[in-house]
């Protein structure tokens, strides 16, 4: 039975939940979102900065499961530093692999340690967890570019 | 194994249960601690439900044919069968809505349209406890904000019992309405309805008790808990999803007004204007949850037959068993009452270094159904300083072997996620 | 004996419903022409329902093991094949309530409170039909009357149409929600719900389409027929009672406010002050209708195997047969449009000399069911002078030969009284 | 299947339904009321003219099937002329005639014609026709009293 459960705790998520990267909130940001999973009470609030199109920064305090933060984690790693269109794109990517109810073949290429939330797809209860920090993120955005426009 | 107040026929009792028989993934058999949040149901619920419908089904009140009598028949019955389950002193008293949150949301939206005596607005008081379900919190504040009214409530010591030190300045003249739940469904705790109902109405205040999660495991006597309103839900209490029940005296239903509109409701419909029906009626608009009905009927009959107070030993027996094994698993908190004869059967918990979510996946792969998440009671959560915690929730079927199982899934979920 | 537009496969379509081998008193074959009060149930249905008490039975949304997620798609896709059913332009859309009159009340309770564009009041006009169930009558009494607001109405022609000749009249700068039946359950009229709809929208109007008698027979597209909110009841589509449908346009469910509150209708809850989740769960507070859910998406998928078109021809070809039987006994009258291709199949009469209580107490004693009384539309009764009448209704699984049944067994009636 | 019909329609129900007695609204009369059936629509409109302590009159207007037709009628034989203590009682039989589900056995002296009414009580759904215009002299006779007080 542990062979299921390791599908969805791979190891770098594991690695993540222990270790988060760029957590905690930072300045400077443009916008600030607060998300929560009504389901279960997980909440995350985010920060980001954007410059000259590109994403500078994504701060947060997130609480919730492992997946949550090891995906609030992942997330930052992807998206910091890449021009918002490209980090967008990394976005859908992410989705596509959590709604494909685990037939969609991740690309590492692309998704670097995202990958390992392809077994997640599998748990229809968990993929609110993996996404959580991603709207948060789409959101903000969202709003920093309203708000510089 | 055995414990004192077990039910003695236990291993008959879950042969009356067909889904007991499950397996999940990995062939592992189903442990379904997850009965606080919906309880499953017996052969002679379902059997119930499927005669109606291949043998009887048929509109109800209207239908003069033989088999709108047989309907309207077993529908009335059920109602009959869930007056004598709470001790209503009569039938008409007892009304079916679709669960136990309409049945709150009904008494608050008829106050907020109700003139005269039973009218709120402001300098009024709707007092309600920190450890409400959300269906016993939201209503509320609906009611308040839109008639300029004021919500309090009680808060909760930090053993997870109510904090009645306050009682006389929290419950006063300005209150209306004093709305608890008799069991909380996250802390587990056994509150002193009565107590607080007396208060209550020597303020003349209107006491609305949640029995969501006492209907299914203590003996109900709407007179001598002394409510004013009792509501509880179908599907807790081995019957259907589809139907609740509110009860109400007899002259607080009659001062409201009527709250849906339609159907069988009326006394007359003119254009112009129209007239209602009596209770319980008045308050059921349109068709009724019919099959529902007879399914709840069934179960409440089955609970009865084995009775409330076995059933509320097994439940004991079985949460003092369960706090003793959770007891054993090193960072493990429970929260609310740890004294099992002063509780109802779900026990949440924290457990150091691993989430709720984690924790409910790790048993789930195991086979042990259990919940987590806030489970519709925030702020008793935010009281504790925690998002969310994980509950186990037993019932009449529920065996030792199987907290057993949830203690070992604990072990094993300390050990995978390399705590301790 | 045959007709042309009869379903192909009757005799198999029967088979489907066990109910219809039952016998009654007397050894009397059923003939069941009740089916506009309520439908009967394909055992695909029932089963469907059986196998989720027996191995997937769960709360949904709340619960994260492996029976909850069973149960959470088998209800969450139970939304997908109603949004289909309906051409839903999104499932988000798909609202369960308990059925369709706490749908209607639905939309008027929210308007009573929502503020903005959509707040009623004095000077405002809400316009309804004459021939409406009570269910889509008092919900708009009880709006109107409470928010100072007017109740204007269509009259009925004499042959049981709307009287559409001051539409313009009746609806206009003031009117704020147009809210009518699309099939009468007593006259059987269809209604041209779109040209309504049309100039409804002309003035900004709300359209609310009570369905509840076309989604059984006819087939039902939200965006063809231009309505903003569309309601149905499960138990007269060959589904279960304890459950009904709310369509509603995305931007008008996002503007309403809430209705009931609790459970699951939330985003987050603190005692202070509470947020709401967005559409469809804001509009379902509490444990949903978790079991019905799954029989109806059973039962919809069961009418579509079929095709609404073919019912709709069968539903059609009964009624003018039957038309064509009742033209045949002396002192019959028909209330509603003569033209089987312009009506339901619900067929409503009067007998001289005999009251509607006493013909269907004589055709019940040969078997035959039908309805007597109002049937929850006393003004349009009121309309044509009569107090109550007869109406037998048919659906996908009546045959010629119960038509015959009925006309037999009304030439005795007349015998029996002793009439002509 | 005749044979359950006629122990429903007794030849005397037919013959009070074709013929009632005390029809009409007449003066003088202490009270009036208007009960309705809600199911099926049927109405009376009932006065009732109470002097000494004797129902004096009970005059109705009703709309309805053979069985509340035929009961008005009935009623209207059985309590007229009687002391309101006396009527009260006879109206009370009635009741348990009708609530036994077929199982009370009549007494002719007491009801009269109405224990044509006794195979009525094995059809629940028409127990309510039958006491349509029973409730309504009861509410009249009690407000009467009332009135007169
Ligand atoms: C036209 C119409 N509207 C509304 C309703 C109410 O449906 P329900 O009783 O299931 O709420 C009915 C059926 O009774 C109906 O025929
Ligand atoms: C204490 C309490 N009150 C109310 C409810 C609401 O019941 P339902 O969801 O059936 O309306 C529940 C269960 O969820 C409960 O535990």
């Amino acid at each position: 039975m542990n062979a299921e459960l390791d599908s969805l705790y791979q190891e770098i998520i594991l690695d993540h939940y222990k270790n988060p990267h760029h957590a905690g909130l930072r300045d400077p940001y443009e916008a600030e979102v607060h998300h929560v999973n009504p389901t279960c009470g997980d909440e995350v609030t985010l920060r980001v900065h954007i410059a000259e199109g590109t994403v500078v920064d994504v701060s947060y305090d997130a609480v919730g499961c492992s997946i949550s933060q090891a995906s609030a984690s992942v997330m930052t790693d992807l998206v910091i530093g890449k021009p918002v269109d490209e980090a967008m794109s990394v976005h859908e990517e992410f989705l596509t692999l959590m709604q494909g109810k685990g037939t969609v073949e991740p690309d590492e290429d692309v998704l670097e340690d995202g990958i390992a939330f392809a077994g997640v797809a599998k748990f229809p209860a968990r993929v609110k967890c993996a996404l959580l920090s991603w709207m948060a993120w789409k959101d903000a955005t969202a709003r920093s570019l309203e708000e510089t426009r | 194994m055995t414990l004192p107040g077990l039910l003695p026929e236990l291993e008959v009792i879950r042969k009356d249960f067909p889904i007991l028989e499950r397996t999940l993934a990995g062939g592992m058999p189903l442990v379904y601690l997850d009965s606080a949040n919906t309880s499953q149901k017996p052969q002679c619920v379902i059997d119930a439900m499927v005669d109606h419908l291949e043998r009887h089904n048929a509109n109800v009140a209207r239908a003069m044919h033989q088999l709108g009598a047989e309907s309207s028949e077993a529908f009335e019955n059920a109602r009959d069968v869930v007056a004598r389950f709470i001790g209503a002193p009569s039938r008409d008293e007892v009304i079916f809505t679709k669960n136990a949150s309409e049945a709150l949301n009904l008494v608050a939206n008829t106050l907020a349209w109700a003139t005269g005596d039973l009218a709120i607005g402001e300098g009024d008081e709707v007092v309600i406890t920190e450890m409400e379900h959300h269906s016993n919190i939201v209503p509320w504040q609906l009611l308040t904000e839109r008639k300029g009214a004021t919500l309090r409530w009680f808060g909760l010591t930090e053993s997870g019992e109510l904090d009645l030190a306050d009682i006389d300045s929290l419950i006063t003249e300005r209150t209306k309405v004093v709305s608890l739940t008799w069991v909380s469904n996250m802390l587990g705790t056994i509150n002193p309805v009565k107590e607080i109902a007396r208060r209550a109405h020597e303020v003349g205040a209107i006491v609305v008790v949640d029995a969501s999660q006492a209907a299914p495991q203590l003996p109900v006597d709407v007179t001598e808990v002394d409510a004013d309103v009792l509501v509880f839900t179908g599907h807790k209490v081995v019957g259907p999803t589809g139907i609740g029940v509110l009860w109400g005296k007899r002259s607080l239903l009659e001062q409201l007004p009527p709250f849906l509109g339609g159907g069988e409701m009326i006394e007359t419909v003119r254009m112009e204007r129209s007239t209602y029906a009596g209770i319980p009626h008045k308050f059921e608009a349109g068709t009724p949850p019919i099959v529902e009905a007879v399914g709840l009927g069934a179960a409440l009959e089955y609970l009865a037959a084995i009775g409330l107070d076995n059933i509320h030993r097994h439940e004991q027996a079985i949460t003092a068993y369960a706090l003793d094994g959770l007891a054993t698993i090193p960072g493990l908190r429970v929260l609310g009452p740890l004294d099992a004869a002063r509780r109802g059967g779900a026990v949440a918990f924290e457990m150091d270094g691993v989430h709720p979510h984690d924790i409910a996946q790790v048993l789930d792969s195991r086979g042990v159904a259990v919940r987590a998440g806030h489970h519709c009671a925030k702020p008793a959560h935010a009281r504790f300083g925690v998002q969310s915690s994980t509950r186990m929730s037993s019932y009449l079927y529920t065996t030792p072997a199987e907290i057993d199982a949830l203690v070992e899934g604990l072990e094993h979920t300390r050990a995978y996620f390399k705590v301790g």
